[in-house]
């Protein structure tokens, strides 16, 4: 003890001339830094910045100079919203429609496919359970999209080509290994205690998962939503190869066609699509995100 | 009227270039006349075409016929379609199509024996007829008329130029010459550009150079070791000079466009089709007179003195599918879609040749001087291989010189995985030499 | 109401041991404790017993009958955790509803009897608020609430009033007390807080990695500890223990403790030692059983005060015998100060022994 | 009692069986066995044993493909999916944390935005940007400085395939980064001030450490999600030029489906898929022992059903 | 060692005003508790002093500078937080290390330094270890080392004790004292626990919804007042609390409590209360400040034993009259029993007045 006194009697001493001075270091810094991490966030999303810029400039302009600068604004290019590019496009509503009938099925499958899963691999004792998490990662390395042809025979026998039910069960397969992961993030942080008490006051292990569990993981469902929905709603490959009828449609399809072959140059055509393709999940986002940046993969902190 | 019954013909057609929309236009021109005349004779069927046009790209198109065939569901495989002459061969051979000899013999007084003979040959595989010829065009060089004129050359030199090429007064070793006085004037970026993706235009500079691609004594797939090598040098020497850039097998199609037919940042496009003039003025907004105050063409010149001069036509055609339940009406349609007037509305909005000699004498085909001019290359037309491989073929063949033209290969090793290539995906149906 | 009996029961999670053969007679309707420090398995027993745990060995019996392997919901037991465990997405009203609920009573019996039991600790007032939106102290009733509105015949408080401040803690005590006795349910409370356990429980099991130490009354906890550990886990402030070994000088029996401090030994205890053949001990006093005289005394020890600590409205003397503290406890009004000199005298019939090898009380006659 | 309980499990994970029975069971059978014939446009099954293994070892370009792979996932993995994702979810945390909650939010909407649109309108806006005629962004700015155009995708093929797939791939460890930083308990933030870090000190020692869980997670489920991806890359490069661009499962795709004329070579592009799928198998398996995922399991508590 | 100065100090988390125009002058090298009920705004001040939070009016000098604005890392104070927020990825050395290292002091000295200080609580064998693998008492200990090592001019122990159990409480609380005694370092504590406060704090300022209730020495906490919150908030079990009516019954003055409790007034009170006009009271007196006699007594009150609750060494009696509750507290050998009749007397001197409207202490002579 004593030899700690000596020790530490000799270090700087609380001085108020260099506490001035420091303090003022501190706070240029503080401010470089502040300066710094704006011009990084701004610097770094340029290229996001100028090209969705330009896919606005473009939606609302006849024509682009050397490609970059807006001439002529004009809305004619949301022509598509009240007529048919040409008789062969599918009906733009129906398209939509069916776009989100795959996002919102996609999302409904994954909500009770990777919920459930997600519950048992978090707080049920039982054999095989590190298996089923690790199976999880695992099954995420099949390349999805190679499988393509696989895919297709799988559907043909269960009748399932040419409908968005047969595109949004193997999305959402292919998505499972995110979702329950995401889940189980979710459902690990709830606590012991309160499932131990719906125990107590007489619920079975099912209504407690209903009753106390679910309602508190809504969160998490409302970020695997987004996940999905969004993961859904730009479908293509899948789209383009089971569905070969174009009342089923959707809306990536179209945007697909009307920039075709990479032959086609109408950009204010193709930029006000894009806008309105991309419009509602931007919506959708912009009210749900708050549940999107909770999210967490789950193990026990630190 | 009586209660009638309405029969549904269902047609994928396929562009993906814009301007070709007749292709299922015109099936439903030809259903309104049926009806027409069936009404006359009061008949008591209609006929309703559901057409399909196809601008999204041509392996996501084929990839849905040939998942459709193979599902073979009569609900989903369209009556009627329209492809490359060169899926004629796979596809027939898997089943999918219908033979239509004998409908071409019921309609050949009428109509078929209009058409150009040697179209036949493009739609024929192993001795039957499978689809009937759509539409056929030519693949020529391109040139920036007023970088020529800015070299000094003057308008009579320039309108000769075609005639030069023909008569192997034009070599393409002229053409890089002319490249190079191009570059060295500052007058382009890029004096030669070619079409970025994979296409049948790359045999053409085989034949240029003597070589061959196809035998179709024994219906194999030619390999010419010489030919290919010198056509792959040709490509690397432009890349080495500078006359090409070495991504070329990278830059999207607009580019390409602009730099030719807007801009004039490239002084030759060496691997043009007619077709691109509609697509100029109707995608790219260039009205027609500045086109030809500043374009002129050619046949793709020959390389050496035993190569030849040569542009290349990829016939589209109209096939039945054989689960249709409705083929004759189908070939009906057909029948009346290829009407002088209908295919020429075609020929006249994509920017494509006639394929009925009658055409050539119908007064709005005539009116176009376009396709009067272009029509003039006709006599030296070579086709794409009739084998299931040369799809393929064509693939590698763009792989390789996309190799060369990044320098990642020399021209002899790229001949090298050409025959590799080919060895694998034709086996016995390859002739090396 | 049930009496419940525990036989045997061991709870190993893997290769940890959390409860260790334990044996336990809970008589009905009076209150036990589980008393014990952090990690000696209370929580893990308490669990047993609600079934959400299943022994690894032993049986619990309640009312004679075995419930090994019987669920939760079949136990009827009310449970109150440490941290409550209200269900967050719930009001008041449905937290408490919950059990009866899934009873499926009548909605209107259902209001009754939340309205009656939310009453009675004075909540009802709080009914549509969530749980986010009350104090502790309230949520802690609201726990209870929960616990007792389906009636249950055991009811199981796991460490109940950790949360709370001093003055809600003294409060709550006497709440929690005054609804057991009124109901008489049968009660198992834990708890690492000896005054909780003493002051609540008609009987206390003391605990220590996961084995019973004693389980008897409140009194003789503090009276008649069994071993070193419960001697040294109750009482606050805690027994002065030290090594003691039992010699003579001048002829009569003194404790060695240390190299400088020798305590006389009563008469009575030198003769409970005769017949035993060990010599040293562990010896305890607790700081008020210790006096401080002015004057010598024979069976008091001289010494020197070392500090002084003033715990509210008592005073701790520190005194140091080289390497052997004694601390007395004595009302805060008895005059003592730092450097003075005192005789400390232990209570004769409060001086506790234990075996130095097995630390188990040695038994002293009275 | 027992039994019952079982039964519970198995209904809860009975979808997702059913799922992964049907969509990746049944699928990777049928690929195995398509790998053993000779499919092509046909879709008919002649059975040619090990030939298209044989076929991958003789194949020039695939040892080309298989270094772009690596190359492409790691570059794109490291550069952004792991670092850019966390300095962005640093950088938008930090604003956050000062009060600018509303531009944090901005940008990291913004991030997610490649995320939402579709690939080919990702795509072509990057063609736009990358064009190498004065048509372009980065051409044009160069033009207005005087410079030539430069052939971005060509000179730069890798590069630009890593930053236009990162872009879209940064968003996901944003996300995932943003929440686990601020959800670290405030009191470590202010004990690591206390005890005198800065931010980057901060930074180092305290919210890294803290977040390993969900940046161990990002760098796995990326690697294998970028081995398997290939949609961008076919947009913008197209693989090319000359393959310095392919990677292995462009290459799986290019064999089956690719080009003007497509290859259909089924039969061998199956085999090549059941390669990638073994590889990222075992990276899979590396990445759940190396990073001790089981730890993120925690032993369930209630031992009733 | 500084010594700290707030003067007129507000902090205002949007509407929430959480301190309130506090002023408190802490003097260099003592220890000063900040104690109240939970919520008072307690952390919020102890995180002003740190520099973590920024008052909203007001200004903190240590030593007579200025340290608004001023971050943490340059104001040199060591902080120990409630949940100790020991770093869960670093070993306990790393931990205590940490601070040093962002000094980049040298590394040897940076080992002796740690090794010191863990020897003095006693941790030292413990540094390799990660917080998860070590009790609370040890965290503790590890916390107040991180806080120690690097010789803070101020010393922030935010409910240091709170998580431990009562034993390791004691024991700890000892340690911290002597320590600090030792180094000498000006120490705010800020507790919810009376008993903490008035043990280790030279001087106790009590707080109550952001504004400080009082400022003074731990004894005057507990024998005067300053008004009733205090009165009420101090003490264990707490003050008897009853409002009282000053009235005169046979020619002699006494507190009139509810309809059925007359507490006689001793003459000094009297005396003081004279020249007041009030005449409604709050009257309080310690359950420990109540005398039980067995005879009538001319300052005594008749009372039956309503409930007898075993304390530990004492025993709390309950005596109701009507609506008021009176308790006393007697050592645990005191016989009492329920239903019994004894005479209750508080002692004079002891007995607390407050207004009933302003709740102020209202000074009685002495
Ligand atoms: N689910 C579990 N898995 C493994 N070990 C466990 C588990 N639950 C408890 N333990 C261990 O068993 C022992 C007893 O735990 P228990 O929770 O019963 O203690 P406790 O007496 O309630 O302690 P506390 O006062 O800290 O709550 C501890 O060592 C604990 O680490
Ligand atoms: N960041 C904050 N935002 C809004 N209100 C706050 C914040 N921090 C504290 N408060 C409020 O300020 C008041 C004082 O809080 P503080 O944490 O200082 O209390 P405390 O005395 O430390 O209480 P405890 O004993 O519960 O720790 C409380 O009403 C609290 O709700
Ligand atoms: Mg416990
Ligand atoms: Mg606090």
């Amino acid at each position: 003890m004593a030899q700690l006194k000596q020790e530490i009697a000799h270090l700087p001493r609380f001085s108020p001339e260099r506490l001035r001075i420091e303090a003022r270091k501190e706070q240029r810094k503080a401010r470089l830094l502040t300066l710094f991490i704006y011009t990084f966030l701004i610097v770094a999303s340029l290229p996001i910045i100028l090209g969705y810029g330009w896919l606005v400039l473009n939606s609302f302009s006849e024509t682009l100079a050397y490609g970059v600068l807006p001439k002529g604004w004009t809305i004619k290019n949301f022509r598509f919203l009240w007529e048919l590019p040409s008789r062969y496009y599918p009906d733009l509503w129906r398209t939509t429609w069916n776009t989100l009938l795959l996002a919102v099925g996609m999302t409904i499958i994954m909500i009770l496919v990777a919920t459930p899963t997600a519950y048992v691999i978090s707080r049920m004792k039982f054999p095989g359970r590190n298996m089923m998490l690790a199976m999880t990662l695992i099954l995420h390395s099949f390349p999805g999209v190679t499988l393509l042809i696989s895919l297709y025979y799988v559907l043909r026998s269960l009748g399932l080509l040419n409908s968005i039910v047969g595109v949004f069960l193997v999305k959402a397969g292919l998505m499972l290994p995110l979702g329950i992961w995401i889940m189980k993030g979710f459902f690990d942080n709830i606590s012991w205690d309160v499932e131990m008490s719906g125990l107590v006051d007489g619920a079975t292990r099912m209504q407690t998962l209903y009753k106390i569990i679910l309602p508190q993981v809504k969160p998490g469902i409302a970020a695997m939503a987004i996940f999905s929905f969004i993961n859904g709603w730009s479908e293509y490959i899948y789209v383009i190869t089971f569905i070969q009828k174009k009342e089923s449609w959707t809306l990536s399809s179209y945007v697909n066609s009307i920039i075709g072959d990479f032959q086609f140059i109408d950009y204010g055509l193709l930029s006000a699509t894009a806008l309105f393709y991309i419009l509602p999940v931007l919506l959708f986002f912009i009210f749900t995100q708050k549940y999107l940046m909770t999210v967490t993969v789950g193990g026990t902190k630190g | 009227a009586a209660a009638q019954e309405v029969i549904t013909i269902r047609a994928w057609t396929v562009g993906p270039d814009t301007p070709a929309f007749y292709r299922a236009e015109n099936l439903i021109t030809a259903a309104e006349r049926l009806n027409h005349i069936l009404e006359v004779v009061g008949a008591d069927i209609r006929v309703e075409v559901d057409a399909d046009f196809w601008t999204d790209e041509w392996d996501s198109f084929r990839r849905r016929v040939i998942l459709a065939s193979e599902e073979g569901d009569p609900d989903v495989v369209p009556d009627i379609l329209v492809s490359s002459h060169l899926d004629i061969p796979v596809w027939s051979s898997s089943g999918w199509l219908a033979p239509l000899d004998d409908y071409v013999q019921t309609y050949w007084e009428s109509t078929y024996q209009d058409f150009f003979p040697h179209l036949w040959e493009s739609v024929s595989f192993e001795g039957k007829i499978w689809g009937v010829p759509q539409d056929i065009e030519v693949r020529m060089v391109f040139y920036r008329k007023d970088h020529l004129r800015a070299l000094g050359w003057t308008e009579d030199e320039i309108n000769d130029l075609a005639r030069k090429v023909e008569e192997k007064e034009f070599l393409l070793a002229d053409l890089q010459a002319l490249a190079k006085e191009m570059q060295a004037a500052g007058l382009v970026d890029y004096p030669i550009v070619h079409r970025p993706t994979s296409g049948p235009d790359f045999f053409q500079f085989v034949v240029a150079y003597g070589g061959d691609y196809y035998d179709p004594e024994t219906n194999k797939l030619v390999i010419d070791k010489a030919a290919l090598e010198a056509t792959l040098q040709f490509f690397a020497d432009n890349v080495k000079d500078g006359l090409t850039p070495s991504g070329m097998t990278t830059w999207p199609w607009p580019a390409v466009h602009r730099a030719i037919a807007e801009e004039g940042t490239a002084g030759m496009q060496i691997t043009g089709g007619m077709w691109f003039w509609a697509e100029w003025q109707r995608d790219f907004g260039i009205p027609e007179e500045d086109l030809w105050e500043n374009l002129t063409w050619s046949l793709i010149p020959a390389g050496s003195e035993k190569g030849r001069p040569n542009q290349l036509g990829h016939p589209l055609a109209y096939m039945v599918t054989s689960p249709s339940h409705h083929k004759d009406l189908a070939f009906l349609l057909i029948t009346l879609a290829s009407e002088v007037d209908l295919n020429t509305r075609h020929s006249l909005e994509a920017a494509k040749l006639a394929i009925r000699r009658s055409q050539t004498a119908f007064p709005r085909f005539l009116e176009s001087e376009y396709l009067a001019e272009a029509a003039k290359l006709v006599p030296h037309q070579i086709f794409t291989a009739a084998h299931p491989a040369a799809g393929r073929y064509a693939t590698v063949l763009h792989e390789a010189i996309g190799g060369v033209e990044t320098g990642a290969l020399t021209p002899t090793q790229a001949v090298d995985l050409v025959i590799q290539r080919m060895t694998q995906a034709a086996g016995d149906d390859l002739i090396i030499r | 109401m049930a009496a419940v009996v525990l036989k045997n029961i061991t709870k190993a999670f893997g290769s940890v041991v959390a409860v260790d053969n334990i044996s336990l007679e809970i008589p009905d309707g009076q209150v036990t404790a589980l008393l014990g420090p952090s990690g000696c398995g209370k929580t893990t027993t308490l669990l047993m017993l609600a079934g959400i745990y299943q022994p690894t060995r032993g049986e619990i019996f309640f009312d004679e009958v075995m419930v090994n392997g019987i669920p939760p919901k079949l136990r009827n037991v009310g449970l109150v955790f440490q941290s409550y465990a209200l269900y967050p997405h719930m009001t008041v009203f449905e937290n408490i509803a919950f059990p009866l609920k899934l009873k499926k009573v009548p909605k209107d019996e259902i209001r009754q009897r939340v309205q009656d039991i939310a009453k009675v600790v004075q909540i009802d007032d709080l009914l549509q608020r969530k749980p986010a939106q009350i104090s502790g102290g309230q949520q802690q009733r609201v726990a209870l609430c929960r616990a007792l509105v389906k009636n249950p015949d055991l009811l199981l408080l796991d460490e109940p009033l950790s949360n709370l401040d001093a003055r809600l803690r003294i409060e709550t005590r006497a709440e929690i007390k005054r609804i057991q006795q009124e109901l008489g349910i049968t009660t198992i409370l834990v708890t690492h807080d000896q005054v909780e356990a003493v002051t609540m429980a008609d009987q206390v099991a003391v605990m220590r990695n996961g084995v019973i130490q004693q389980y008897s009354s409140p009194e003789d906890l503090l009276l008649k500890p069994a071993n070193m550990f419960v001697a040294s886990f109750m009482g606050d402030p805690p027994m002065n223990l030290m090594e003691a070994e039992l010699s003579s000088e001048n002829g009569k029996s003194v404790f060695r403790c240390g190299s400088e401090l020798k305590i006389p030994v009563p008469d009575a205890i030198a003769a409970a030692l005769q017949s035993r053949r060990d010599r040293e001990f562990i010896l305890g006093v607790r700081p008020e059983n210790l006096e401080l005289l002015d004057e010598p005394h024979e069976l008091a020890v001289p010494g020197t005060v070392f500090m002084v600590e003033l715990l509210g409205r008592d005073k701790l003397v520190d005194f140091r015998f080289g390497e052997v503290a004694l601390r007395a406890l004595v009302p805060a009004d008895v005059a003592v100060s730092q450097g003075e000199k005192k005789w400390i005298r232990p209570q004769a019939h409060r001086i506790h022994l234990f075996g130095k090898a097995d630390r188990q009380a040695v038994p002293l006659a009275g | 009692m027992k039994r019952r309980g079982y039964g519970m499990i198995v209904l809860l994970l009975l979808p997702a069986l059913l799922i992964i029975l049907a969509f990746y069971v049944v699928p990777a059978v049928l690929t195995g066995t398509m790998s053993l014939t000779n499919m092509d446009h046909r879709l008919s099954w002649n059975f040619v044993g090990l030939d298209n293994y044989k076929a991958m070892l003789q194949d020039t370009i695939l040892s080309r493909v298989f270094w772009n792979t690596l190359l492409y996932v790691f570059g794109t993995l490291l550069c952004f999916n792991v670092t850019f994702g966390l300095l962005l979810a640093l950088a938008t945390s930090y604003i956050a944390e000062r009060q600018a909650e509303r531009t944090s939010m901005f940008f990291r909407a913004l991030w997610l935005l490649p995320r939402f649109t579709p690939p080919i309108v990702y795509g072509v806006i990057w063609l736009w940007i990358l064009d190498p005629t004065r048509n372009g962004l980065l051409n044009g700015i160069l033009n207005f400085f005087g410079g030539r155009p430069v052939s971005w995708i060509s000179e730069y093929p890798m590069p630009v395939i890593i930053l236009t797939n990162g872009v879209i791939g940064a968003s996901f460890g944003m996300i995932l980064f943003y929440s686990a930083i601020t959800s670290i308990s405030k009191e470590y933030t202010w004990a690591a001030e206390v005890d005198g870090a800065g931010w980057l000190q901060r930074i180092r020692y305290v919210t890294l450490p803290l977040i390993r869980w969900p940046l161990m997670f990002v760098t796995a489920y990326q690697t294998l999600s970028l081995l398997t991806s290939y949609e961008y890359i076919l947009i913008i490069t197209g693989g090319g030029p000359f393959y310095r661009t392919t990677v292995w499962s462009l290459y799986a795709y290019n064999e089956a489906f690719g080009g003007y004329y497509a290859s259909y070579r089924f039969g061998y592009a199956t085999a090549l898929t059941l390669v990638l799928v073994l590889i990222s198998m075992v990276a899979s398996i590396i990445y759940w022992r190396v990073f001790r995922f089981r730890e993120m399991m925690s032993e369930p508590k209630i031992e009733v059903i």
